[in-house]
């Protein structure tokens, strides 16, 4: 019974699990004929256009899934039904921000021009010709209400994450579940609470205003990034800092906070990015204005407004504008979101 | 030879610190708790602010749906009441949980159990990205790409299930009801109650889905008999957080969906609100005593919130301790 | 694809019927080394065996050229140092190796005369003729006992006749039916360590395995259970082909017919020589396992 | 100028009675099994935990009492446990002058010192380097040097030379021994090496019989 080890050459490693040919042929039989009867469906039926032929597959694909196993037994049907309606159903989830941004970037580049970026809607009236005016004033609104704002709620949010994780005052939990309520605070809300405040006291609308309202939503994104990531550092590092004679103070500055400075960049950002497309609150706070200002105390234009009220116009071309703010202002928050990114990748590298 | 002495009182790390300590331990309590004053700020000037309306309207201000700010110079004639708003709210609200939940939890599952391991990374950040779209894209698209759709859609269900009171129609306009609202805000928490679905489905142990195999179970099988009852408590919260977001929700709601100020559960018909673009529609022109109107209803509005969402975290934090 | 056996449970497609054995006749207990001799003989086409199985995890080569008959009816203990791919072994054989991700394979696993990586065999079919308890108990969390045990059949969506028969039926042979039998909608995580495994040994019965795997069945229980549960094992020989990996010798001579010493010396793990117990621990023909056996190193 | 440990040291379940009396420039060499209560001794003398009961006094004066506690940023010891790597985002010079710019000296002679100290223990090449770029016996050796930078009165180590290959170490023990035998420093060694026991230290404590 006992074998001797004989040498013999290794054979080739395989997948016998995993037939990639067989499986790929077959799915390709089953969206074919999903697609086809979704057609003979979509006729019968008269539902219409993209939504109604996807409404067809929707139906095809969990029928013929089934119809293919059927002889396989009762079990390997259903997991394959099961299969298929997840299939189906991840294909609904990813439709709408397919069709968002497909949209944003075929109607928005529609308005763009030489001098889309740098003239402001002054001299321009909301009909005129698509290679005509800008949104100029919006951009340099927004950044300027976006940075004032983070100049307030990145600070902030440092602060009572380092309270909760460095100094683990007594407050601790109670300022984790303030910073989780505010994160709950409509937007809207937030901009009449400075509406009611700043605005009518200071007797009106001013980019120190909208700031504010940016700060109340920034703060808890701010805020629960930064104690994630202050919660990476060791507390054996806070410990040698300690030995060498370091405060708490000079620990925390100097030890722990440049040890995770790209994470807290990712908190910023992503805060940045929260508050870079809120409407609702500017609504409130900043009005509009059609020339690119930077005083302050005055009302200023931003990009979610200018979307909002060229699009409230209503007319061709204003329609059409209102698309390209859209088209800067998603690729603007595309873009935090991926140095947001690119940021905590390097510090889960270091 | 460890003898058993009684045991003292436990010792901390604490003692005398360097003044510098004391004043930076200070500073960090005074920075922390500025998050506190701020929503102390919010709650307390809305209620300062709205309190004469509550006095003059006491409960009636949340059971009655008429808003009239009556005759301008003569305050005394206005009647405010947030009922159509605040049920406007809850009804859209809900339609969007209850379309985004399913497809949340399908999505999620097959992100997590189905697609393969490098799409699967690719398929998470792109969820975060996604749920980083500004409102005010969502509702620029859904005035103009998903209103005239839905608006056929409504026309077909009502077609069909128009016997049913809640999809039966007064007169048969279809644009800008409830039902698109609803849609549009299913569209826009999906992400949020998604990524949240993942992340708890994910943590399912390993050894219970094993388990499921070795018993000749299909991947449905373990997912059906470990996997979903394991995230269940998860999804709830998930469906909280996203039913707090679209409570909340302003400007997309306010470009697709018409203001009347009554009472209505026919979601098909052309007729609803919200208390957020009551508050937007209204600010601009509101009298003194009207903006005190709003003031309440945004009290109102902030304080349903705060409840969703705080029992949504406690849920989803136990939803990941469980085992 | 099967043919019909009287206590299979209903298979829908494949039509059996679910008929628990409660009043099966008690085989007369045999002395347990002539019964071993009778199997020798007989060498039937049943049960279980692996002809020049190899493992891989992603390029990582970790199980070489292994070839071992499990006689039908019989206890099989895979021994051997840790790292040394028994338990990969082990996973091989009811196909579990698969849910590894960049796992692969060659050689061949025949059960019944047949490859079970052969084309056209349903995965989920072998592993309910093969049943795997696990290292760690894994009862399922949010069923009680009574549901547990009959998970198996649910997940295989079998049509039980007599649910509350198959329970007591299960429970009994896993020797766990006394201290629960009062309490089955009790949640299966209020039972200890060693009741929780027999519980999970109780529900691979309920789909009425030919072959039963266990993974180091023991090696987190207390030595009160472990003996629970290899008097279980021992019983279960009577009616069916098992497999158990074990780091415990005593656990191995006490509970195995036969044995099979793996080794890996820093390449991939080999079956060094498979034996009667006996003969594996009086003279062990390879130096290796002298050694080993006698814990001298491993 | 003496050490004198006399207490109880105590981890969840695990306590035990600890008592050793440390001498100037007179390793003292803390043997026993895992768990036997070293490295909770080497945290408790550092001030990074607290004894359960007993008193740990440097000089006649209490650092760990009943009812007086002097916290590790003002004892003035010097650590180099294995755990404790240098901070990652400063040079090595930079690891070396932050106990210095701790005590108050400025940037430049903060710099200065360091650059003395780390050509001192054999590792000045290495100065403009990040941890993460070091071998494991430069890296020790700068980490001797940061922890020797405040001219500490107390040195503990412990498993000095776990992350140093085996040829380099009699140079890291030549080193160390020329720092701490016979100069003014009581220091504590804790190693599994025998050879670091040995050589280093003539008092040896067994934590592991005693209890």
């Amino acid at each position: 019974m006992s074998t001797a080890v004989i040498e013999s050459v290794t054979p080739a490693p395989r997948r016998p699990w995993r037939q990639p040919r067989k499986v790929a042929l077959e799915t390709t039989i089953l969206v074919v004929a999903s697609v086809v009867f979704a057609r003979f469906l979509e006729a019968a039926t008269g539902l219409a256009g993209v939504l109604g032929l996807y409404v067809g597959f929707a139906v095809a694909l969990p029928v013929l899934a089934i119809v293919s196993v059927v002889r396989k037994g009762r079990n390997a049907t259903i997991d394959r039904f099961a299969t298929s309606v997840l299939v189906v159903a991840f294909g609904v989830v990813c439709i709408p921000w397919i069709s968002v941004i497909s949209t944003v970037v075929r109607n928005g580049s529609r308005a763009f021009y030489s001098g889309y970026l740098t003239t402001d809607m002054l001299i321009t009236g909301v009909d005129d010709p698509l290679n005509t005016g800008g949104l100029a004033h919006a951009l340099v609104g927004s950044v300027l209400v976006v940075l004032i704002a983070s100049f307030i709620a990145v600070p902030l949010g440092i602060v009572a994450a380092i309270y909760i994780v460095e100094v683990k005052g007594r407050f601790a939990g109670f300022v984790r579940f303030l910073t989780q309520a505010m994160s709950g605070v409509p937007s809207i809300v937030a901009g009449l609470f400075v509406y009611a405040t700043i605005v009518i006291f200071f007797g009106g609308f001013s980019a120190w205003a909208g700031a504010s309202a940016l700060v109340v939503l920034m703060l808890p994104t701010v805020a629960r990034t930064s104690e994630e990531v202050l919660k990476l550092v060791s507390d054996d590092l806070r410990a040698a800092s300690y030995a060498l004679g370091a405060t708490q103070a000079r620990t925390t500055f100097s030890v722990v906070l440049p040890t995770v400075f790209s994470g807290l960049i990712t908190a910023a950002v992503l805060g940045v990015a929260r508050v870079a497309g809120e409407t609702a609150p500017l609504l409130l706070t900043t009005s509009y204005f059609v020339k690119t200002s930077t005083n302050l105390n005055e009302p200023i234009a931003t990009m979610p407004i200018y979307i909002f009220s060229s699009l409230g116009i209503g007319t061709e071309n204003s329609i059409a504008r209102a698309w390209g703010g859209s088209l800067v202002l998603l690729a603007a928050v595309l873009i935090l979101f991926l140095i947001a990114r690119i940021a905590s990748n390097r510090l889960s590298r270091k | 030879m460890s003898t058993e002495t009684d045991v003292p009182e436990i010792r901390l790390i604490s003692g005398v610190r360097k003044r510098t300590d004391m004043l930076f331990r200070g500073a960090m309590t005074v920075g922390a708790l500025a998050s506190l004053v701020i929503l102390a700020l919010i709650a307390g000037f809305l209620l300062f602010r709205g309190f004469q309306i509550f006095a003059d309207f006491g409960l009636g201000f949340l059971t009655s749906s008429t808003w009239d700010s009556g005759d301008v110079n003569d305050p005394t004639t206005a009647r405010f009441g947030i009922a159509a708003m605040l049920v406007g709210s809850v009804l859209i609200a809900t339609i969007a949980v209850v379309v985004a939940v399913p497809f949340a939890m399908s999505a999620a599952l097959f992100i997590e159990y189905y697609a393969p391991r490098a799409v699967r990374t690719v398929l998470t950040s792109v969820l975060d990205l996604i749920a980083a779209v500004p409102s005010v894209i969502w509702g620029i698209w859904g005035y103009s790409v998903l209103m005239p759709d839905a608006e056929g859609w409504a026309k077909t269900l009502h077609s069909w299930l128009g016997w049913f009171p809640l999809f039966d129609v007064p007169a048969p306009i279809f644009g800008r009801s409830p039902f698109i609202a609803g849609l549009l805000l299913a569209m826009m928490i999906l992400p949020i109650v998604t990524s949240v679905a993942r992340e708890v489905y994910g943590q399912a142990p390993r050894d219970h889905v094993d388990a499921a195999y070795a018993l000749g179970g299909t991947r449905w099988g373990a997912l059906r008999t470990v996997v979903i009852p394991f995230g269940r408590s998860g999804l709830v919260g998930g469906a909280m957080l996203g039913l707090g977001r679209a409570l909340g929700e302003t400007v997309a709601v306010f470009l697709v969906l018409n203001l009347v100020f009554d009472v209505n559960f026919k979601i098909l018909a052309s007729a609803g609100g919200n208390v957020a673009s009551l508050i937007a529609s209204r600010f601009g022109e509101a009298s003194p005593y009207e903006l005190k109107g709003l003031m309440a209803a945004g009290l109102v509005l902030f304080l349903v919130t705060l409840l969703v969402n705080a029992a949504a975290t406690a849920v989803v934090k136990r939803a990941k301790v469980a085992v | 694809m099967d043919q019909p056996t009287s206590n299979e449970p209903t298979n829908v497609d494949t039509g059996e019927v679910v008929k628990p054995v409660i009043d099966a006749p008690a085989a007369p207990v045999e002395d347990r080394t002539r019964r071993r001799a009778r199997n020798l003989e007989v060498g039937s086409a049943k049960g279980l065996e692996a002809v020049g199985v190899h493992a891989w995890f992603g390029n990582h080569h970790a199980l070489a050229d292994v070839s071992l008959h499990f006689p039908e009816n019989t206890v099989t203990g895979l021994i051997g140092p840790s790292g040394c791919g028994k338990s990969t072994f082990l996973r091989l054989l009811n196909r579990m190796h698969e849910f590894i991700p960049r796992s692969a394979m060659a050689g061949e696993v025949l059960f019944e005369g047949r490859d079970i990586y052969g084309p056209g065999v349903s995965p989920t079919e072998i592993r309910r003729r093969i049943g795997m308890v696990f290292q760690k108990p894994n009862p399922f969390p949010a069923m009680n006992i009574g549901e547990n045990v009959v998970a198996g059949p649910k997940l295989a969506r079998l049509r039980v006749e007599d649910r509350d028969a198959l329970v007591e039926e299960c429970l009994v042979r896993a020797g766990l039916w006394k201290e629960v039998k009062d309490r089955l909608d009790a949640p299966a995580g209020s039972l200890s360590g060693g009741q929780q495994q027999r519980l999970c040994i109780a529900r691979s019965l309920a789909l009425r395995p030919d072959v039963l795997l266990l993974d180091e069945p023991c090696s987190a229980l207390d030595p009160g259970s472990t003996l629970r549960v290899e008097e279980t094992i021992v019983q279960l020989s009577e009616t069916m082909t098992i497999v158990i990996v074990t780091h415990n010798m005593q656990q191995a001579a006490r509970v195995s017919d036969y044995c099979a010493f793996f080794l890996s010396d820093g390449g991939p793990g080999r079956l060094i020589e498979a034996d009667l117990t006996s003969n594996m621990f009086s003279n062990p023909s390879d130096e290796r396992t002298a050694n080993y056996v006698q814990g001298r190193f491993g | 100028m003496s050490l004198v440990v006399d207490g109880v040291v105590a981890r969840g379940a695990f306590s035990r009675v600890v008592s050793i009396s440390i001498e100037p420039g007179r390793p003292v060499g803390l043997v026993g099994p895992n768990g036997s209560g070293k490295s909770t001794t080497l945290r408790a003398i550092a001030g990074l935990d607290r004894l359960a009961s007993g008193t740990i006094s440097l000089d006649g004066s209490v650092l760990d009492g009943a009812d007086a506690f002097v916290p590790a940023e003002l004892r003035g010891v010097g650590v180099v446990f294995q755990t404790m790597r240098l901070f990652p985002h400063l040079t090595a010079l930079d690891n070396v002058a932050f106990g210095l710019r701790c005590a108050g000296a400025s940037r430049h002679d903060a710099r200065g010192q360091a650059r003395r100290l780390l050509t001192s223990v054999g590792a000045d090449h290495v100065a403009d380097r990040r941890p993460a770029t070091l071998s494991g016996g430069e890296a020790q050796r700068v980490a001797l040097a940061r922890a020797l930078a405040p001219s500490p009165r107390v040195l503990l180590l412990d498993e000095p030379f776990a992350s140093v290959d085996a040829d380099s170490r009699p140079a890291l023990r030549a080193l160390l021994r020329s720092l701490v035998v016979g100069s003014g420093i009581c220091s504590v060694i804790v190693s599994h090496d025998r050879a670091d026991i040995s050589d280093l230290t003539d008092v040896v404590v067994d934590l592991g019989s005693a209890g």
